[in-house]
């Protein structure tokens, strides 16, 4: 793959090494910024992998909303609790979920390297791409022709998820009866 | 008419459900309500009996194999029809079930104090599966019947029941579907193997009938398919050692329930050897005919040894049912003309005489609240004609020549001999531990002084009841006296459940089978 | 070097049979929207508006699903094949409406008992309804990755819909952690997928299958696996079964009613779509697809096993169904298993999710009309002597005990026998073996419940239970269909058979 | 110098911070924690469709990532509320709270 | 015709039956009397016994060879592979047993009005009674064995019912199961002589068993058929004689159905039932002629029994027991003459037997009648002047069993004893035997005709005030009139006595040797005994002269032993233990108590509480048991942690996953 080893090392070491902090960190703000430390990584990454709009959108997405609700979150409950920074679970079970965790990971890493891709490479070479006016606007495009269907429904998820969230957090109110129907 | 005609045995069958849908809306709050019901009930009944009767004239001994047959697709797809014809093997059990159903609606008139609606409701529910049970002509269309009939039998005993009621309901309701649902396993296996080898699914009766199955050795297909199905019916005859839940489910059910219980439901063991494990596994039949000989006669011996020493009049009952239809077992087993008229012969008897001694026992706990043999004794002179009533039936029970009960036995024990002198030989022993316990169990009840205070003023029985005996003490004698009656619309039937029980078996293995071919040479 | 064509025009239109066959879907969307904006009217204090319109916009989705199902003679494939409205997603359509319908219906009543008479709750329902209906037609992976997750994150909501309570809350964030880390997973298996075949399209997958006969790279298997594991935990096979108890416990009655039913037969319909295309009896080679079969068969019998035998030890009803599901879970990947080998197809499959939805339903909405406060009083114990106080609910009851228990002459019966009928075609003998014993052991149950319906004295005067002419429709109409699906199944069967032929 | 990354180096380091994020749900006992592993899992999947996308030069694997990212905020979105939900009634947010419902 | 035999006392039991069950056993309805039910149920087998006379004359008027009568009624078991008619066959054998019954029947019905008049339910006595002649006429006329069976168990049936007539004490009670039940064990070996029979010779009835054996006049075995086969056949079915006519082992019954009124012993334990294993014997004669083994056995049973029984008479002081126990020893005389193959000579026995005992019971049950129920022969004495004409008939009849001569028992049991001696299968010891036993049946006689009618009375006048046992419980028995001294019975008892004194003294010259008209008479059913040549002719007048002998000594010794008490009671304290085994019947019944009875109810006891409960049950509700409690077990993995649950989701795909990768790698 025609990406530069040095930096993808550098992205992957740091993706790796945060995310890492993530799970052994105990306070959750320290971990919710190794996460964000990860995000920034694979947004590199993925520029390198000529993914120019999602490495965008991961910064713009992941590490400015989603982590900022994060954030926000924990603030906004820290503020009742002293001892917020948990414990981990039971030793024995972090052992036992570290060493399957690591078993998968093996026979995955075993998989990838045995199994080349059967498949003819695709039309969208980075070149043509290029020729067709860049990634974002060959995305976009896609995403209003061919992905029409998918992007309807995520808007109809988030028309779902707004509502769900709203129903579940919102402050408690007055019930109002059903009546009129019995 | 012309329609009637047509659809006799469908109209039989489901009119009694009808009629007790009807019946849930006769309102109950007031004893009027009640009697009302309880007449609506048994008029339903003896409706339903009196269209076996006209089916019974319809039944033509010397024609077609299965006569009235209807036919109907159900799920085409899967080769299952609704299909329904009698035979002769049908004909007596289908009678025996409408001949006992207004008896054990009238036994429970004063025995059923709440819930009549239902109660009432699911006798007949009850009915209507058991007679659907006897005319299926499709193994599927027997099977959902003889699933069925496990739900108004479950209520009946578990709401109605004894003390242990619903331990017993749920035993009996468990052990059966147990038995029954590898027969379910079965059934489909034999479907795919029509398709296999006529090239269409089938569960008709009649298409299974041609299949040829694989019988050499335990593994085959036969022997596992036969054992599927000899389980479901072994656990209903019931047969030696999967015998336990009778005792609890007849202890534990209403009189009428056990009445049912011992006369028609255990028949539907033997019935379904005869209509379907056998004409369909002949070779496994063969295998197997040794296993099932020893386990009959044990069970002769065995139920008559423990009914001995019994302290409760029904469990005693219960525990002769296991030794009398071990008697069926070694006749059907016996694979001759002779063991296996008695077999069915002795079916129908079970029925009639251990349905009255469940009737008797019902009207003596009526009274007393107890089946307690030694809460009881001397009887006799309080009640002298229930006295009368219980000696007939106990006479019965024991098989004395003249009654019902020698015919079948005689037949069985002189068919079993041809087959197998020793299996004879313990089974005849029956015949002694059987008047033990039962004339034990009658001295203790019926004779002695009376030497408990409440029995004294006993009341004996009622027009009612009598009504409810009369008919059993007629059966009784009429089947000891006249069998040939019963024979006569028997006989080509039988002769056909031998043909294919043992013809196809007999080609492979000619030379093995020396009591069933002796058999049939002498018996020309 | 020719020019990228990204714009098909043709992608950009919709024809008629495409509308048509897009008909429920807008339907339903339309519905939502127009509860939405009742829900945030202020001035539309009552609550029934915005019930009345969700129970219209399912009817008016029945009603245009069953239209399609008769009309329609193809499959009609749309936005670029990635849904596809065919005879299958149509019977489907149905089921989930039906399923919303009735949930609904059983609700109402039970919302303002509770005092959690939200607008919200009607919306949500629909919204995993359309999931639901999205579940069962989408051809893509990433669709149907989206389509879950509108079902899923409804149903979290539902599921933790009474806030204030703590049991609830805690069925909830189970289900929600447990539920989006299998979404995951199964999202990282389509990726794998993805890598391998080049599409995420599942038609697509199946072709390069089937034009791979000499062997598919391990990484395929692995993604396909993956994938799989997403759906076996959604339906809750053992061992991916371990949120089900306690979601189903947790959420109010009504909810735990339309998990079972609709989100149950969603997951399956998805799940049949995703089987075949991964080439399941199909095109896998021999080695993979007999350790594919091996996994689910082992599967199979364990969530017969656990599910049949724990729920032997429950004294509360929620739990015990939720258990009785598993098991259900467990005949029907034995359906799922023979399918490919039977003559019937996955046709037992979807005649076993409905009549298990029928069934289920109809004693979710017993069980919503007898809940005390917090769905309180539904321990065995509490059941005893119903039969005096509510003669049909117990009749009903015992229907769906006995249909759930496959006795004659109810729709478990029928749906059971014809799965078991087609595992025997699939020479699967000892599967069906091991569960016709598992649902003996498993009438033990059911039978129990009416023991303390019929047959025990009512211990105590029992809380009054709120019987509305809504749940008695809902509760007759189950145990209409129960019987008529149980005595004439063959409609039943051939609708499945239509269905899964359209596949 | 390698002048190459080998595409399964890349999706092995997926695989690595997708079971990474994994075992961060198997042993956290906080469930922000626990839901941030849940994105981390989320991106590791991104990532390996971008992988393959590239590979395979086909934007499928792009558009499907665009899609992700989005679910996943709606996840989170819904995530979080129940957590506050939970956080009303308990006053935590411990896993090992939430163990009322069991066997 | 025929089968107006048994219908008649048909009629008159359902007549007395239903009688007794819709009128009299109706509650508060205690009608006493025994007038007109016992005349329906006379009149009904008076009615069987002249046209069992008729019958016998048209017999008689036909020629030896066709002197069979046959009536087929209807077919009883017939279908594919099996036929058997309800059919009758009337020949000389069974004509000479009709009459016998129906005779005999008639006159203990009559003596039954006298003696039951205080009954409280004659109608079911009287009932009971034809029902009994009924299945005894159905019985011997049956032309099947099965028929022959069904007469046979009805019998049983009667004897059952009549034993345990007053069931009240539960002792009675349990005499009529003992019997009934002893009866079944032999039945079991007549069904199985039965289904060989079948088996060997593919028919059941009489004729055509015979005309499969024998040949012109001579038995031979049939091809295929091997004598142990016949051997077995033979004994099978002589096990169902030892019940039905109690022979070692299966005698215990008899004494104990002593229960039942006297009349019933008469008739049914005395002069018809017990003799139907003789009358199966001879009717089969064919065919047991061909087993040497089997009539060797039958012979040394019928005298092993004889002399047995005698023993145990000697000590019996209940009147009626030491004639119970007379009867099993005259039966065994007759199997002895059937076994060493003198059939005719059975028969007569059977006949002359018939008569005496039943005179000496009807005597028996007139003392007991009079002394109100007394049955101890040690507390009565003197009746000579009380009971004139019981005396004087009894008397008869005690000469007759003790084999004087011309009293009918002489011949019957001198031909007994000359055919033991000189028939082929005959020996000095059956002999021996025989004449040791007629010895000892007149010893045993003459103390009971002794003790109960002559010396002085050993009673009080006022002895009827006591009741005995058997006697007072309840209404069931008892006695209308004031308590009164010890009274000859009336006429309706006498009567019959008279009748059976003369018959008595009269049977006998039926069979007189060398111009026996019964040999004659039974020859086409049973073949005239060859001439037995390898014995003397004068022997027989020797042997006849000895054992007449004998029957004088056993006389003598037992007047002078018993004219005074004090000398028995001394040989029963010098001979203790003898006396006591031979009082307690040499403890047979605890022996079969403690070998048979108990072991079985203890094993039945284990096999159920030990076996069906705690094996068979605990491992049907073991499935039911281990399913729960893995349930218990399982349902703990479900321990409520979120993150136990994804482990268990992770090694689920750990396990699949590898077993995946194994299978591909």
């Amino acid at each position: 793959m025609d990406i530069s080893p040095v930096f993808f090392y550098l992205f992957a070491g740091l993706a790796l090494g945060c995310s890492l902090l993530v799970v052994l960190k105990k306070n959750p703000v320290a971990s919710a910024f190794n996460l964000v430390m990860v995000f920034f990584a694979f947004a590199g990454i993925y520029a390198m992998l000529d993914a120019h709009l999602i490495a965008a959108l991961q910064v713009l997405v992941y590490a400015g909303a989603i982590m900022v609700l994060f954030l926000f979150v924990i603030m906004l409950l820290n503020a009742d609790v002293p001892s917020f920074d948990l414990q981990r679970s039971h030793p024995g079970a972090r052992v036992v979920a570290g060493l399957l965790c690591a078993v998968l990971l093996l026979a995955f890493v075993w998989a990838f390297k045995n199994s080349p891709s059967p498949v003819e490479p695709g039309q969208f070479s980075a070149s043509r791409i290029e020729a067709a006016g860049g990634n974002t606007r060959v995305v976009s495009e896609l995403l209003f022709s061919e992905y029409i269907l998918p992007f309807e429904l995520t808007s109809v998820l988030l028309l779902g998820a707004i509502v769900g969230a709203v129903a579940i957090a919102k402050r408690k109110q007055k019930v109002g009866a059903g009546g009129g129907v019995k | 008419m012309a329609w009637l005609d047509s659809h006799l045995l469908t109209t039989t069958l489901f009119l009694p459900l009808v009629w007790a849908i009807f019946g849930l809306m006769i309102p109950t709050g007031t004893p009027g309500g009640r009697a009302t019901l309880r007449t609506w009930t048994l008029l339903g009944s003896i409706a339903t009996f009196a269209l076996s009767l006209l089916i019974y004239q319809r039944y033509d001994a010397a024609g077609a194999e299965f006569q009235l047959a209807e036919a109907i697709d159900w799920l085409p797809a899967l080769g299952i029809s609704y299909q329904v014809g009698m035979d002769g093997i049908s004909l007596w059990l289908f009678l025996l079930t409408t001949f006992l159903m207004p008896v054990a609606i009238l036994s429970s008139y004063q025995a059923i104090e709440h819930r009549e609606r239902e109660y009432y409701f699911l006798l007949l529910f009850l009915e209507t599966a058991m007679l659907g049970a006897f005319v299926a002509l499709d193994v599927f269309l027997f099977y959902v019947f003889w699933e069925l009939l496990l739900i108004p039998m479950y209520f009946l005993i578990g709401i109605w029941g004894g003390k242990d009621r619903i331990y017993a309901a749920m035993k009996f309701f468990l052990y059966t579907l147990v038995g029954s649902l590898l027969m379910l396993v079965a059934i489909f296996y034999l479907a795919y193997q029509h398709k296999v080898q006529f090239g269409s699914y089938s569960t008709t009766l009649i298409d299974l009938y041609r299949l040829r199955l694989p019988g050499e050795g335990y593994a085959s297909a036969q022997s596992l398919l036969f054992l599927a199905f000899a389980l479901a019916f072994a656990i209903k005859v019931p047969l030696f050692p999967l015998h336990t839940w009778l005792p609890d489910a007849h202890v534990q059910a209403p009189t009428a329930g056990s009445v049912i219980l011992a006369a028609v439901l255990l028949k539907m063991g033997g019935y379904g050897f005869m209509r379907f494990a056998f004409p369909l596994f002949p070779q496994a039949v063969l295998l197997y005919q040794v296993h099932f000989l020893a386990l009959g006669a044990i069970a002769i011996v065995y139920g008559a040894w423990v009914a001995m020493v019994q302290p409760d009049i029904k469990k005693l009952v219960a525990y002769s049912s296991v030794s009398h239809m071990g008697y069926v077992v070694i006749g059907l087993f016996s694979l001759n003309p002779v063991a296996a008229m008695g077999s069915y012969y002795q079916m129908l008897n079970h029925g009639i005489s251990t349905g009255a001694l469940f009737l008797l026992v019902g009207m003596i706990y009526e009274r007393r609240h107890t089946r307690e043999i030694s809460a009881f004794g001397g009887i006799t002179r309080v009640m002298p004609l229930f006295a009368v009533a219980f000696m007939i039936v106990t006479l019965s029970s024991i098989a004395l020549p003249g009654t019902n009960g020698f015919i079948g036995e005689f037949l069985i024990l002189l068919g079993t001999w041809q087959a197998s002198r020793a299996t004879a030989v313990v089974a005849a022993l029956g015949v002694i531990f059987g008047a033990v316990y039962m004339l034990w169990m009658f001295q203790r009840v019926m004779f002695g002084p009376v030497n408990h205070k409440e029995n004294e003023s006993l009341k004996d029985l009622s027009f009612r009841e009598l009504a409810v005996l009369i008919p059993m003490i007629v059966a009784i004698f009429a089947m000891g006296v006249f069998p040939n009656f019963f024979f006569s619309k028997l006989d080509p039937s039988i002769s056909r459940f031998l043909e294919r029980s043992t013809g196809a078996a007999l080609k492979v293995e000619a030379a093995s089978a020396p009591a069933t071919a002796v058999y049939a040479a002498k018996g020309e | 070097m020719e020019a990228l064509t990204t714009i098909r025009p043709e992608l950009l239109t919709l024809t008629d049979g495409q509308l048509q066959a897009l008909m429920p879907y807008f339907l339903v969307f339309g519905g939502i929207s127009l509860a939405i904006i009742a829900s945030v009217l202020r001035s539309l204090k009552p609550k029934w508006p915005v019930f009345i319109l969700g129970m219209l916009t399912t009817i008016a989705g029945i009603c245009s699903a069953s239209g399609l199902l008769g009309s329609q003679a193809g499959s009609e494939l749309i936005f670029n094949g990635m849904m596809v409205s065919d005879a299958y997603s149509n019977f489907f359509n149905i089921v989930f409406l039906a399923s919303a319908a009735f949930t609904l219906l059983s609700s109402f009543r039970y919302l303002d008992h509770e005092q959690l008479q939200h607008p919200e709750y009607y919306v949500l329902v629909l919204f995993s309804a359309l999931g639901m209906m999205l579940m069962a037609s989408a051809l893509d992976l990433i669709v149907l990755f989206i389509a879950l997750e509108l079902m899923s994150l409804s149903v979290y909501v539902l599921v933790g819909f009474r806030r204030a309570d703590r049991r609830c809350n805690e069925a909830a964030m189970k289900y929600f952690i447990l539920g989006s880390a299998a979404s995951a997973i199964l999202l990282y298996g389509s990726a794998l997928l993805y890598g391998m075949t080049g599409s995420t399209n599942i038609r697509d997958i199946l072709a390069f299958v089937q034009a791979h006969p000499q062997g598919l790279p391990v990484v395929y298997v692995l993604g396909a696996w993956l994938v799989l594991v997403g759906f076996l935990f959604k339906v809750a096979t053992v061992p991916f079964h371990m949120w089900m108890p306690d979601v189903y416990e947790g959420a109010p009655t009504p909810v735990t009613g339309f998990m079972t039913t609709g989100l149950k037969a969603a997951a399956f319909a998805a799940f049949v779509r995703v089987l075949i295309s991964a080439g399941y009896g199909k095109g896998l080679v021999t080695a993979v697809q007999s350790h594919f079969h091996d996994i689910l068969w082992v599967s199979a019998v364990l969530t017969m096993l656990v599910g049949n035998i724990v729920a032997l030890t429950q004294v509360n009803l929620k739990r015990m169904l939720a258990y009785s599901s598993i098991a259900h879970s467990g005949y029907i990947l034995v359906g799922m298993i023979a399918g490919p080998g039977s003559e019937q197809g996955y046709a037992p499959v979807v005649m076993y999710l409905v009549a298990y939805a029928v069934m289920n339903l109809g004693a979710f909405v017993v069980l919503t009309i007898l809940a005390g406060r917090d769905d309180s009083g539904l321990n065995l114990q509490d059941l005893a002597g119903l039969s005096r106080r509510h003669p049909w609910l117990s009749f009903a009851m015992g229907v769906f005990m006995f249909s759930m228990a496959g006795i004659p002459p109810t729709a478990g019966f029928a749906a059971k026998y014809l799965l078991f009928y087609s595992a025997v075609q699939a020479n699967e003998i000892p599967l069906v073996i091991i569960a016709v014993l598992c649902s003996a052991i498993s009438v033990y149950y059911y039978l129990r419940v009416l023991v303390y319906i019929y047959m025990r004295d009512p211990a105590g005067s029992p809380a009054a239970s709120r019987v509305s002419v809504w749940s008695l429709v809902a509760v007759s109409a189950m145990v209409v269909l129960t019987l008529q699906i149980g005595i004439l199944p063959a409609k039943m069967v051939s609708a499945a058979k239509k269905a899964v032929t359209s596949l | 110098m390698i002048q190459q990354v080998e595409p399964w180096v890349v999706l092995s380091f997926c695989a690595a911070i997708f079971f990474i994020g994994f075992a961060g749900v198997l042993i956290r006992r906080n469930i922000l924690v626990v839901l941030m592993c849940i994105e981390l899992m989320l991106n590791a999947v991104n990532l390996t469709f971008v992988t393959f996308s590239k590979e395979l030069q086909h934007l499928g694997g792009q558009m499907s990532v665009l899609f992700i990212i989005t679910v996943a905020a709606a996840e989170s979105a819904v995530g979080l509320a129940l957590v506050i939900a939970m956080f009303r009634t308990l006053r935590g947010v411990d896993t090992d709270q939430i163990r009322l419902l069991r066997e | 015709m025929i089968a107006l035999i048994p219908l008649f006392p048909l009629i008159g039991f359902l007549i007395n039956g239903s009688w007794y069950a819709f009128v009299q056993a109706a509650p508060g309805r205690r009608k006493a009397g025994s007038g007109i039910t016992g005349a329906i149920a006379t009149m009904a087998i008076l009615g069987s016994f002249v046209v069992s006379c008729l019958l016998f004359l048209q017999l008689q008027g036909l020629p030896p060879e066709s002197r069979v009568l046959e009536q087929t009624l209807f077919p009883w078991m017939t279908f594919a592979g099996f036929k058997l008619d309800m059919a009758f066959r009337l020949d000389s054998l069974s004509t000479l047993f009709t009459l016998v019954v129906s005779g005999v029947g008639t006159l203990i019905h009559i003596y039954s009005i006298g003696y039951m008049s205080h009954d409280a339910t004659p109608g079911k006595f009287f009932a009971y009674l034809n029902l009994f002649c009924f299945a005894m006429l159905m019985l011997v006329l049956g032309a099947s064995l099965p028929i022959l069976f069904l007469g046979w168990e009805g019998v049983g049936l009667c004897s059952y019912l009549l034993i345990g007539y007053w069931y009240s004490d539960p002792e009675k009670a349990s005499a009529g199961k003992k019997a009934f039940v002893v009866n079944r064990v032999g039945d079991f070996g007549f069904l199985l002589g039965m289904f060989l029979i079948f088996t060997a010779f593919g028919t059941l009835d009489f004729e055509a068993l015979r005309s499969a054996i024998v040949h012109g006049g001579h038995a031979a075995l049939p091809e295929g058929v091997a004598v142990t086969t016949v051997t077995a056949i033979c004994l099978l079915l002589f096990v169902g004689c030892m019940g039905k006519s109690a022979q070692i082992p299966l005698y215990v019954w008899l004494p104990d159905a002593m229960a039942g009124p006297t009349p019933v012993s008469a008739l049914i334990h005395a002069a018809t039932m017990v003799t139907s294993g003789i009358y199966m014997v001879a009717r089969l004669n064919f065919l047991y002629s061909l087993s040497p083994t089997a009539m060797a056995v039958v012979a040394a049973v019928g005298g092993v029994t004889a002399f047995f029984a005698a023993t145990i008479a000697i000590t019996q002081k209940d009147i009626k027991k030491v004639l119970a126990y007379s009867t099993v020893s005259q039966l065994g005389y007759m199997f002895l003459a059937c076994g060493v193959g003198a059939f005719t000579a059975g028969v007569f026995h059977v006949i002359t037997h018939a008569f005496f005992k039943a005179l000496l019971f009807l005597g028996a049950g007139s003392v007991i009648h009079g002394m109100h129920e007394e049955q101890d022969i040690m507390k009565m004495g003197g009746l000579r002047a009380k009971m004139p004409v019981t005396f004087a008939t009894f008397a008869l009849g005690w000469l007759a069993i003790c084999g004087i001569p011309p009293f009918s028992g002489f011949f019957s049991k001198d031909e007994i004893l000359w055919l033991a001696f000189s028939s082929e299968h005959g020996s000095v010891l059956l002999w021996g035997l025989g004449a040791l036993t007629a010895v000892m049946t007149a010893f045993y006689m003459t103390r009971l005709f002794t003790l109960t009618f002559l010396g002085k009375p050993r009673f009080s006048e006022a002895h009827g005030e006591k009741h005995g046992h058997g006697h007072g419980h309840g209404d069931d028995h008892s006695h209308g009139h004031a308590p009164a001294g010890v009274h000859e019975s009336p006429f309706s008892m006498t009567g019959p006595l008279q009748v059976l004194a003369l018959l008595s003294l009269i049977g006998g010259f039926m069979g007189i040797p060398h111009m026996s008209w019964l040999e004659h008479w039974l020859a086409p059913v049973i073949p005239a005994h060859q001439a037995t040549g390898h014995v003397a002719a004068e022997m027989e007048w020797v042997l006849m002269g000895v054992s007449v002998a004998g029957a004088a000594l056993g006389i003598f010794l037992a007047i002078r032993l018993y004219a005074d008490l004090e000398l028995p009671r001394q040989f029963a304290t010098k001979w203790a233990g003898l006396y006591r085994v031979l009082f307690n019947k040499w403890y047979v019944d605890e022996l079969y108590e403690r070998t048979l009875v108990r072991p079985i109810h203890a094993l039945s006891q284990g096999l159920w509480k030990n076996f069906d409960v705690a094996v068979i049950d605990r491992i049907v509700l073991s499935f039911g048991r281990a399913s729960q409690w893995s349930g218990q077990t399982v349902r703990t993995i479900q321990t409520g942690s979120i993150q136990f649950y994804a482990l268990v989701l992770l090694i689920g795909i750990v396990l699949s996953v590898g077993y995946l990768i194994y299978g591909l790698a």
